[in-house]
């Protein structure tokens, strides 16, 4: 099963980055996206894989040794919700420097490097 | 305690320099000149006696020590230190009168003497060497003073960067000293010293530190500094560029000399430098028309003789360099006075212009005269005493050494001789040009009584039993394994005075037809070759370093953020590759191992599911409008959301499915009012990004699949799954542990996300507010 | 966006979400939910709001702004975490009172906290977003 | 005392939080970021006292024990750090009082620099990997934020690239947490060490290793991959690029210097060769860079990689000398480089540029600052007694000692053309004719006297660093010992 989902990190991280590699500040943040998507379902999937034993106690299950290993998930969770905090500030970072700059085009930033 | 005084005194002076500013010219100079007064009175008052010395740990661990120690020679110098630089002090009051920023000049002045003191006293290499960059940045400004002028920036920098690169070497020569012997304390280096067993680590140190000794004295190739530097004011000039920084080296050549005796490196690099030092830079003076850059190159032709005759290294001859450096330290210190009296009054730089001076005024002429003498040797003044000492002394020596040495010597002096014949006969001419009326008021001849006064200390010398008693007592400190009999014979033997007039005569003859024969052929306005060439390199080198630190960086910094990624990918994947070359074999065993014996069976649904996401992923690359792209993105974060559902996380599940959706409608919104601009506007298929790409996912697919395959230790998360429901109250696990097993956690993510929110705020509030302006 | 549908809707479709968003956050120690989902949903109910009614009139509705959601958000949960040292165990210490069989602890106000960032927060974005356009 | 621990996490978010709250009235927020400040100092600093004895404090938070709670430690490395944090905040905000517009005060500017500072010792204090994920990115977000905060067109530019950069870094620190956790099993640093050195083969070790060290490279800004950092720098306000140079690069630097000592107790020689080369190479490009531009901050920008690279090479020599020398430089030299960042400022306010070459006069004109800037950029260029000449000292020793004789080599060329940019700024900047028109009139010279207070201090500071070098190295010897022998950190944290 690992291996299905190592396949859809490296498809996840390769096109993340394909994405970053363009010229265009959307596609940056859509690869971004993708990165950290990738980042999420590595941990997951590096976590140890089980299905349908949430770890959630309730009258059904109460057999704590079956249970799938919360702690990657906890970490997952912290990893989406900063990373929406991040896709979102970058979003309107990058709406703010199209407006100021009047382009999509991450060539056109190389003014700060270079005098 | 007294010795750490004396160093600290003209410090004092730096900081009365605050209080003492809205005084009068006069009384302030006066109050200034009190600490070093009272410096000189202690070094004086204990020159015949022993000086405590003073010891204070400062930095152990690092070896460095508030050390001081002081000689007979160390007290001697620096009683020279110190009355020049009084003399020096009081010129400088008249002649930078009318400068406004005379303070500032007076700081660096006295920081400097405060450091010269601090070199000599030092007992530990690493303080002197404090001291050392201290004198550096001080001559920095002290060059610099007319920092509004171009080529005062430039030759102060020039200054700064010679002698400062070389104080580095000579740093990291001490610090191999250190490192070899577990001490800079010059006392102790020298008992545990051993020299005898030479190796590359120690003739590396040893060349280090003479390249530190070098460049501050001035030796050839180094030397272009000192003639540059004279754009600094002339009691700068004066006293930095005769009499104390270019001996700095010099006199750190003295303490190492007992040290490195044995050490063959040592003495042949000295000899050669300085030879070829002393030759070059008398020639230079020869064609120099600028007096103060004349000035300099003798200058640099005498440290050369010193730096010489210390490597040679014989007692006799450390002496006679020894007397010679005094010597040298009046009558240069008089001359570049003179040369800033002259400038002074008659507000010309160039030899070629003060034609007629002479005649004008005697008293010109006469310190011109006495300083002039001393300068090439005459007779009855301190430096012929001095060199008088020194040929006896080669002849006493049987060596080819010794030959080689005469005969440089009596080149050289030839030399300079030639060079004081210009520097007598030059502005005896009548003035033809133009009857210039040269302005000398009361200052001028204040000014001139200073550099006379050190031409008669020069001739009084000599004279006085009592001050050339002073000057033997050098000897006997120095010479250590001459007996008491030998010493007497060295000493009865200055009175063969007859013995030296033949060779002095031919000298003297030789180098008055030189400086005739330059007067003459009146080509000075060329820069000697090898000079230039040192400076060529020099400049060279600075270019050449501006553009080649200019193309590295635009190399590397090329602005595009897409080659940042690039570079950052192949960092990483360098990495991974090297990890798992490393230990290749355990990976091949344990991934086969566990994707044979894999226990979950893959679904048809779960390919299908996978599928969709995947198809998801090319829709974002491919798409050809923002909305289809951020459509597909929303694909996969679904398909993302329902990967967790079916693999027993439905908290994530929950969060990602409004977390996606919530993302999809941020960018729906920001793009929304954006000018639409095509996604493929320009075609980019470049293989290399691709192959990049492919590599970097496949990589990361390898080590996800590594990680979940390879497993040494149990998780820690069975401890949640037991603690969970009745210590923590909690029967969702996940939640418990976001809220309690690791909240802390949980505290910094909400702040990431607060200050998220502000910053969005904040960004765009800003921006409005602008627009409102 | 002036659709009367959208206002409709959301006038009822609104204060239900709000609703589950509470009940996410209170039942999220024991089922799936908690005060990130919980927080996330209260947002939404609000910017279905904005998006029906308009910014200013949202604004207006919710009373205070999002920042000091945000700030009292982080207070109530560093409050939580306080609430332990004082008698003197190490930050965030859970403490509980139980009652039968519901308990009520220190880390479900911390949950609040949460929920009261995340959904300030989301707000803050969202409408400064909609100002913008 | 064991109390205490949480605080220098807690009271920059209680400082920020209340901001927020009056987030409309600035007074207000004077008010308790004076009082957050002050009350900082006197924890770290209290830290520092007790830690110097040899203790470590740690509590585990929420109470559960050691691999699975989160583990908050303070050992005298990270109370080294905390105090010369609480030190450079205290004087960043003295300088953003008069320094920054009114309306960023308005828009949470306090604020941010808190939650930067909390970020900021979050990561100095914590002892676990993924928390330290979570504080690295509370530290970056702020960081983000405050580096567009003006909004200006170049500061967009250079966010842009800042942001991103930090985002993939972030991305491989969290793939190698996730990796490091389905391997061992764990996130807690000291049941790392631990049970790192337990396995026979070295993979685990040697890949999360190898990833973190690109992870905190880029923040740190080390050679190939500190490009955001020139790009970015330069272009916030310098009360801002201050406190980023000061902290922001330091932490990624603190990062490798903990996480290295505890996942390797012997570092084989390989990865020590590669850490030397990369520290040379840093040290160089870095410093090339800084010899090549025109623009103070520019120039400042590069000397902070250049001399990342010094704390590396200390690193990678492995000696408890070479390790004090990093610490001792990484405390110098934030000291040192925030001050010129400060003064460069100051300049700006006087001349209205930050160019070299449309500069001049201002020694004559601003004697004072003057020689603020020479002690600073001494100091940096490593002239004694200032504090970077006692840091270079030591790593040189320490290099010769260790044999590595080509990273001294290079640490030595790349300390001369620091003095020759150092110097290539103040002679354009400071000597000269001026060739800046005077811009702003209606500046008065009391405006400035805040921030003239905070470049002043912190110029005492580099000299007072440097004249007191014995007890600050031996305070860094201390330190950089523990560091090595990290049993005794492990006995505390995991409670045998």
């Amino acid at each position: 099963m690992e291996w299905l989902f190592a396949i859809l990190v490296g498809c996840l991280y390769s096109a993340g980055l394909y994405l970053m590699l363009q010229r265009n500040m959307f596609k940056l943040v859509l690869g971004m996206c993708l990165i950290s998507h990738g980042a999420n379902l590595l941990i997951f999937t590096a976590g140890g894989l089980t299905r349908n034993l949430p770890p959630i106690f309730s009258e059904v299950t109460s057999v704590t040794s079956q249970i799938t290993d919360p702690l990657p998930q906890a970490f997952v969770l912290t990893a989406i919700v900063i990373s929406f905090g991040v896709t979102a500030f970058l979003l309107v970072l990058v709406h703010r420097t199209h407006k100021t700059l009047n382009t999509d085009d991450i060539d056109d930033l190389i003014k700060t490097d270079l005098q | 305690m007294f010795i750490l005084l004396i160093v600290f005194l003209p410090f004092l002076s730096v900081i009365l320099l605050s209080g003492v500013f809205s005084l009068n010219k006069i009384l302030r100079a006066i109050i200034l000149s009190i600490p070093p007064f009272l410096a000189l009175f202690i070094s004086m008052s204990y020159l015949n006696k022993q000086l405590p010395i003073f010891q204070l740990n400062w930095l152990p661990t690092l070896g460095i020590d508030l050390y001081f120690e002081s000689s007979y020679f160390q007290l001697l110098f620096g009683i020279f230190i110190l009355t020049i630089g009084i003399f020096i002090h009081f010129f400088a009051t008249i002649y930078l009168q009318k400068d406004p920023s005379l303070n500032s000049w007076f700081f660096w002045f006295f920081t400097f003497m405060g450091s010269m003191l601090g070199i000599v006293f030092s007992a530990n290499l690493f303080l002197l060497f404090l001291f050392w960059e201290l004198t550096s940045l001080a001559s920095f400004f002290l060059i610099g003073h007319y920092h509004e002028q171009e080529e005062a920036r430039k030759s102060a920098w020039e200054a700064l960067l010679i002698t400062g690169g070389g104080g580095l070497c000579l740093l990291t020569g001490f610090i191999m000293l250190f490192i070899l012997t577990g001490t800079v304390n010059l006392p102790e280096l020298q008992d545990k010293f051993n020299s005898s067993e030479s190796s590359f680590f120690l003739n590396t140190a040893v060349s280090l530190i003479l390249l530190g000794i070098m460049t501050k004295s001035a030796q050839y190739p180094f030397h272009f500094w000192l003639p540059d530097a004279m754009t600094a004011p002339a009691p700068a000039s004066a006293y930095l560029h005769s009499a104390t920084m270019v001996k700095a080296g010099v006199f750190l050549t003295f303490r190492l000399s007992p040290i490195f005796s044995n050490i063959y490196l040592w003495h042949a690099l000295l000899i050669t430098c300085g030879g070829f030092t002393f030759f070059w830079g008398a020639f230079c003076s020869l064609r120099e028309d600028s007096i103060k850059k004349a000035l300099a190159y003798t200058t640099v032709s005498t440290l050369g003789l010193l730096t010489c005759l210390i490597g040679i290294g014989t007692p006799e001859m450390i002496y006679s360099a020894m007397l010679l450096l005094f010597a040298h330290a009046i009558y240069k210190a008089g001359l570049f006075l003179f040369a800033g009296s002259i400038e002074f009054s008659t507000h010309h730089k160039y030899l070629s212009k003060i034609k007629g001076l002479w005649l004008k005024q005697p008293l010109f002429l006469i310190t011109a005269l006495l300083l002039i003498l001393s300068l090439a040797g005459v007779p009855l003044t301190f430096s012929f005493y001095a060199k008088e000492e020194l040929i006896h002394t080669l002849f006493q020596l049987d060596s080819i050494n010794a030959l080689i040495v005469t005969l440089l010597i009596v080149i050289g002096n030839i030399l300079l001789v030639g060079f004081a014949t210009r520097f007598l006969i030059i502005p005896l001419y009548k003035n033809e040009n133009r009857e210039e009326t040269f302005q000398f008021n009361l200052s001028s001849y204040l000014l001139i009584t200073i550099p006379l006064l050190f031409s008669l200390i020069g001739i009084v010398i000599p004279l006085s039993p009592y001050l050339t008693d002073i000057f033997h007592k050098l000897s006997p400190e120095l010479l250590p394994n001459i007996t008491e009999n030998n010493y007497t014979e060295i000493t009865t033997k200055h009175n063969q005075t007859y013995l030296l007039l033949l060779p002095s005569f031919i000298t003297w003859v030789a180098g008055i037809s030189f400086g005739l024969y330059f007067i003459f052929k009146n080509n000075i306005s060329k820069e000697p070759h090898l000079t230039a060439l040192a400076t060529r390199i020099y400049q060279q080198s600075i270019n050449q370093l501006l553009i080649q630190s200019d193309r590295i960086t635009r190399f590397f910094q090329n602005g595009k953020l897409r080659s940042y990624l690039q570079t950052f990918t192949l960092a990483v994947l360098l990495v991974s590759f090297i990890s798992v070359i490393a230990e290749s074999e355990i990976i091949q065993s344990n991934i086969l191992s566990h994707i044979l014996h894999t226990e979950h069976k893959t679904t048809t649904y779960d390919f299908i599911l996978i599928s969709i996401i995947i198809a998801g992923i090319f829709g974002v690359i491919f798409a050809k409008t923002k909305l289809t792209a951020v459509i597909c993105l929303g694909l996969v974060g679904y398909g993302m959301a329902v990967i967790f559902l079916i693999f027993s996380a439905p908290d994530l599940a929950m969060t990602q499915f409004i977390i996606e959706t919530l993302t999809v409608s941020l960018f729906v919104f920001v793009f929304y009012h954006l000018p639409e601009q095509h996604l493929h506007r320009r075609r980019f298929t470049k293989y290399q990004n691709l192959i990049i790409c492919a590599i970097f996912g496949v990589v990361m697919g390898f080590l996800t699949l590594s990680a979940s395959s390879i497993q040494t230790h149990l998780s820690i998360s069975s401890y949640f799954t037991t603690k969970s429901l009745h210590e923590a109250h909690g029967g969702n696990i996940v939640n418990v542990i976001l809220v309690d097993f690791r909240g802390f956690d949980t505290l910094g993510e909400i702040t990431v996300l607060a200050i998220a929110g502000i910053g969005t705020y904040a960004l765009l509030r800003y921006q409005r507010l602008k627009k409102h302006e | 966006m002036n659709s009367l549908i959208l206002k409709t809707a959301g006038k009822y479709i609104a204060p239900l979400l709000f609703l589950f968003a509470i009940y996410l956050l209170l039942t999220g120690h024991n089922q799936p939910g908690g005060g990130f989902s919980g927080g996330l949903v209260a947002s939404a109910s609000f910017i279905l709001l904005a998006f029906a009614y308009g910014v200013e009139r949202t604004q207006n509705w919710i009373r205070i702004s999002p920042i000091y959601l945000i700030a009292l958000g982080l207070l109530l949960a560093i409050g939580s975490g306080l609430f332990s040292i004082l008698t003197g165990q190490p930050f965030m210490t859970g403490v509980w009172i139980t009652f039968n069989s519901l308990s009520l602890g220190t880390p479900m106000l911390f949950d609040t906290g949460v929920f009261l960032v995340v959904s300030g927060t989301t707000l803050l974005i969202i409408l400064e977003l909609l100002k913008e356009v | 005392m064991k109390t205490l621990v949480i605080f220098p996490i807690i009271i920059p978010l209680i400082t920020a939080s209340f901001c927020l709250v009056s987030y409309k009235t600035p007074r207000l927020q004077w008010f308790f970021v004076g009082l957050g400040n002050i009350s900082y100092f006197i924890v770290a600093l209290t830290f520092l006292w007790a830690t110097y004895h040899g203790n470590y404090y740690s509590i585990q938070i929420g109470n559960w024990e050691a691999p699975f709670g989160i583990t908050i430690i303070i050992d005298l490395f990270s109370s080294i750090m905390l105090v010369i944090t609480s030190i450079l905040v205290f004087c960043s905000l003295l300088y953003a009082l008069t320094m920054t517009p009114k309306e960023e005060f308005r828009l949470g500017y306090l604020s941010l620099t808190f939650f930067l500072v909390m970020g900021v010792s979050g990561a100095f204090t914590t002892g676990d990997l993924f928390n330290l994920y979570v504080w690295f990115e509370v530290m970056l977000m702020s960081s983000f934020v405050l580096m567009a905060f003006g909004g200006e067109q170049r500061q967009l530019e250079g966010s842009i690239k800042y942001v991103i950069l930090n985002l993939m870094s972030s991305a491989i620190f969290l793939a190698s947490t996730g990796i490091l956790y389905g391997m061992v099993g764990t996130v807690n640093l000291t049941d790392l060490s631990i049970k790192l050195s337990m396995i026979e083969h070295k993979y685990p070790k040697l890949i999360v290793s190898s990833l973190l060290l690109v992870a905190f490279g880029i923040k740190a800004g080390l050679f190939p991959l500190y490009f955001w950092l020139p790009a970015s720098y330069h272009t916030p306000p310098p009360g801002i690029s201050a406190l980023f140079s000061g902290l922001l690069t330091k932490v990624g630097m603190y990062s490798i210097i903990r996480t290295f000592t505890l996942f390797y107790r012997e570092i084989d020689t390989t990865m020590q060769n590669a850490l030397l080369i990369i520290a040379s190479l840093t040290m160089l490009i870095g410093v090339l860079g800084a010899v090549s531009q025109n623009e103070i901050r520019r120039i400042l920008s590069f000397h902070i990689i250049s001399q990342i690279g010094y704390m590396l090479m200390g690193l990678a020599l492995w000696t408890p000398a070479g390790i004090a020398g990093a610490i001792y430089f990484m405390a110098h030299n934030i000291i040192a480089k925030s001050n010129l960042f400060f003064i460069s400022g100051i300049i700006h306010k006087k001349t209205g540029s930050y160019n070299l070459k449309s500069q001049g006069n201002l020694y004559k004109e601003l004697p004072i600052l003057s020689f603020c800037f020479l002690c600073s950029a001494l100091s940096l260029a490593g002239l004694p007694p200032l504090s970077g000449f006692v840091g270079k000292l030591a790593l040189i020793i320490a290099g010769i000692n260790a044999n590595a004789y080509i990273t001294v080599l290079v640490s030595i060329v790349v300390s001369f053309l620091t003095l020759f940019s150092m110097t290539k700024i103040w002679i354009y900047t400071f000597w000269g004719t001026p060739n800046h028109k005077k811009t702003d009139t209606s500046e008065t010279p009391q405006n400035l006297s805040f921030a003239y207070c905070s470049v002043i201090i912190l110029a005492l500071l580099t000299l007072g660093l440097g004249i007191l070098g014995e007890t600050f190295f031996t305070i860094s010897y201390k330190s950089a010992q523990s560091l090595l022998q990290p049993l005794t950190y492990i006995e505390k944290v995991m409670g045998y």
